[in-house]
């Protein structure tokens, strides 16, 4: 049986050492968070937070208090805020440690493309880029496979770039996959009840 | 003996109501209202709005540029306003005639004139725009990075290896004004922010020929201990003392009291 | 549903007693003593120092790195010691190759080394030496800066015209590791810094594998507003409290009251 | 009658004008300080420090707050602290107005050298080129001529650079003169009883 993106996130955050720097894009791997245990990890947000804590308590929210999607949150004690520079240091320096993103398309050389459908409304590429070619491990989240049934995991990208040879390793629906250099995926894991045939089915590149 | 005469102006900078223009543009910094703040501005000129989203806004100093009657700007944000509020009052008065910004998203606003050709789009990755403002602040005319190498973002620019690795060529960006909020200035324009919404306004500050604050507090040189200033007021030029603000939720997130 | 494994650590980033090496290195950064705080040097390292002249000198880790018996060292700092004090250590002890700062001025500890080619210098100057670590830290591999253009700091170096002005391309620069003080950190290694004590110890900070903090006072997360971090624990490694300090004067200059 | 060194200063304080950021390199330059009225101009001290006071009253020094000489100071309200990389940011990205920098040579282009003697001991260069370069306005100070009566206004300087054509006015013991594009340092002022001719014979360059 397939992950739900709650056992997503789950498997997303079992991926996080204790003590680690992480950013959680915006989208499916907001939901990691939820999983984290208390002081586990350090929140990254790039408008300017580290430590970064739960949605605030109702009345208690500030405007001018938000995460890079916008959402109100709160801060932790140990927590900081700075400017975008600053925060863009660190992730383009290669100080946050983990960054989890969505994507449209994945290739099994590690490319990302998760910022523009081909003749698509242009939404902007915000921190994406930059998380995707600073941070130190880049963890793609996504579904398997389009609505149409359309392959996600590909050979090669055909939509925009947003690094090259970047994401690590990628959690979907059907499992845990780690694109390698010689264009495969290597099956980490798989959801329970899942099988390498099925999967196999549903990806457009060789499974190692 | 006598002094002959003060130097002569610069050919930097712009000139105000406040001073001459050139090197002693650090006196008589706060002004009384917006439309004093803003006098300065003109027709065509680059200008950079502080804020992430609507958070961080300088609500005032953005509804006073409509008032004041100046057009074919180019907006440097990193949004540029949404749900129709703050940057989007400027789209909605058509006096913006390009944008550079690394995200817009559902700002349907900027969609439809982009759509239209009115507004021409730049996209820059929001770490590549802040970097290029701070480049600009800091006397660095082009630097290297990673970021955008291998996509749309490297189309014309210049790509060299460092080390085994590949990086693009930025070049550093620069307005002729900045318009940021401060939670706190003094009268030299010393300035704090409050949590998220620093953004990006003080790197923004450093890279303006003219930066214009609208402060929600405004205190005597002193009350802020010199470790605790965030910019110091060197990056600032005009201050305006702003009491109202609508502060507006983007979208409003919480957890139950349990 | 099981978690398989944690991710495998990655290449980058020293080992510690305090954690394993590569993506989970920001918990438990406090030790007991100085000595464990400087376990991990090795001879033949690349090692910051902050401080400006004898101000803001992390002193009991300068004199625990000659406890500590490491040799071969290469120093970077603005300047390395002055008067036999600070940094001077290091030169009476015999255990640096190779110092990169940008003046000497009368530190005849440092001439004395120089002269007999026990010691390398290279001098950059001191504007170029902080944009080169903070290039580092924001990886940055190289910029452009008009500083230098002319000048023997421009030997081998790229020079490149941009809109008519000529600039120097300079690479950034990092280290092993930074050694530096500060006025209060929290356990997550968020710190402050006291007047013009900071200098290059925020930067140096950013751009080393690993940064080692002397703090004169230790205190719970939480206590430093987030608001007030001078410089964010991401930088920061090890932390050990520092109770006692020289503080020495280089040159007291005093006015009567009058 | 040339200008005391205390009277060089008193000149060179009027070169700044109300509301100016100031440097005030080591030696002589810092002398001008003590002709500054309150409140008149903000000085920037390179080693992190902006709004710099006079020296401390006896007792109340701080082996903490000093300048870039390393001499004890205080700090004016209004003041701020930072660090190196955002002080040399202020200096290199011309936010400083106006250098006084003490000399060895400058010429009549404007180029200086004040770092270093050639065959001499290496002092190192400090913030020199950087606040030769990133200022927007040089005024160096110094002795007409060296104590052996060589000329240190000069065509050419033949000590190390420390920046090229920089120098927007030089203020010596004999008077002020301004480096021109033409290779010509134009007279602006003569010290009280100072002649045009006495200052020709120890300039190496043309007068205008």
């Amino acid at each position: 049986m397939p992950y739900s993106k709650e056992q997503m996130a789950q498997r997303a955050a079992a991926e996080i050492p204790e003590g680690a720097i992480v950013n959680l894009g915006i989208g499916l791997p907001t939901l990691v968070a939820d999983y984290l245990p208390a002081g586990h990890a350090w929140l990254h947000s790039e408008n300017g937070l580290l430590g970064m804590g739960p949605f605030p308590y109702e009345g208690d929210e500030d405007p001018q208090l938000i995460n890079a999607g916008k959402q109100t949150v709160t801060v932790l004690p140990g927590g900081s805020t700075f400017d975008s520079s600053q925060s863009f240091a660190m992730i383009r320096g290669g100080h946050v440690d983990l960054a989890f993103l969505g994507a449209m398309q994945v290739s099994a050389h590690g490319d990302l493309a998760n910022w523009a459908v081909p003749g698509g409304k242009v939404m902007g590429v915000g921190g994406a880029m930059d998380l995707a070619s600073g941070c130190r491990r880049v963890v793609a989240m996504m579904q398997h496979s389009t609505k149409d049934g359309e392959h996600k995991l590909v050979a090669r990208c055909d939509y925009p770039l947003t690094a090259a040879r970047v994401v690590a390793r990628v959690i979907t629906e059907l499992g845990v996959f780690d694109p390698t250099p010689e264009g495969a995926f290597r099956v980490v894991e798989l959801a329970p009840g899942v099988t390498r045939e099925q999967v196999a089915a549903v990806t457009g590149a060789p499974l190692l | 003996m006598t002094a002959s005469s003060t130097p002569a102006p610069s050919a930097s900078g712009p000139s105000g109501p406040s001073g001459p223009p050139g090197l002693g543009r650090h006196r008589h910094k706060v002004v009384s209202s917006v439309t004093e703040a803003l006098a300065d501005l003109r027709d065509g000129m680059t200008i950079m709005v502080g804020g992430f989203g609507l958070t961080g806004n300088a609500e005032a100093l953005i509804r006073g540029v409509v008032e004041r009657g100046v057009r074919d700007l180019t907006l440097v944000s990193n949004n540029a306003g949404n749900l129709g509020k703050g940057l989007a009052q400027w789209l909605h008065a058509g006096i913006i005639r390009k944008v550079v910004c690394s995200y817009i998203g559902n700002n349907d606003d900027l969609h439809t004139r982009m759509a239209s050709g009115e507004v021409k789009v730049e996209i820059t990755p929001q770490g590549t725009l802040a970097e290029r403002m701070r480049a600009a602040g800091a006397g660095i005319p082009a630097f290297f990075t990673p970021t955008g190498v291998g996509t749309v973002i490297a189309e014309g620019k210049e790509v060299r290896e460092f080390d085994g690795r590949t990086y693009l060529m930025e070049r550093a960006l620069s307005a002729d004004v900045a318009l940021i909020r401060a939670r706190k200035a003094d009268q030299f324009g010393n300035l704090r922010f409050w949590r998220t919404a620093r953004n990006f306004s003080p790197v923004m500050a450093t890279e303006a020929r003219l930066t214009i604050v609208g402060a929600d507090e405004l205190v005597d040189n002193g009350a802020i201990d010199p470790d605790d200033v965030h910019l110091p007021g060197i990056y600032v030029h005009r201050i305006v003392h702003v009491a109202e603000h609508e502060n507006p939720f983007e979208y409003r997130t919480t957890r139950k009291r349990g």
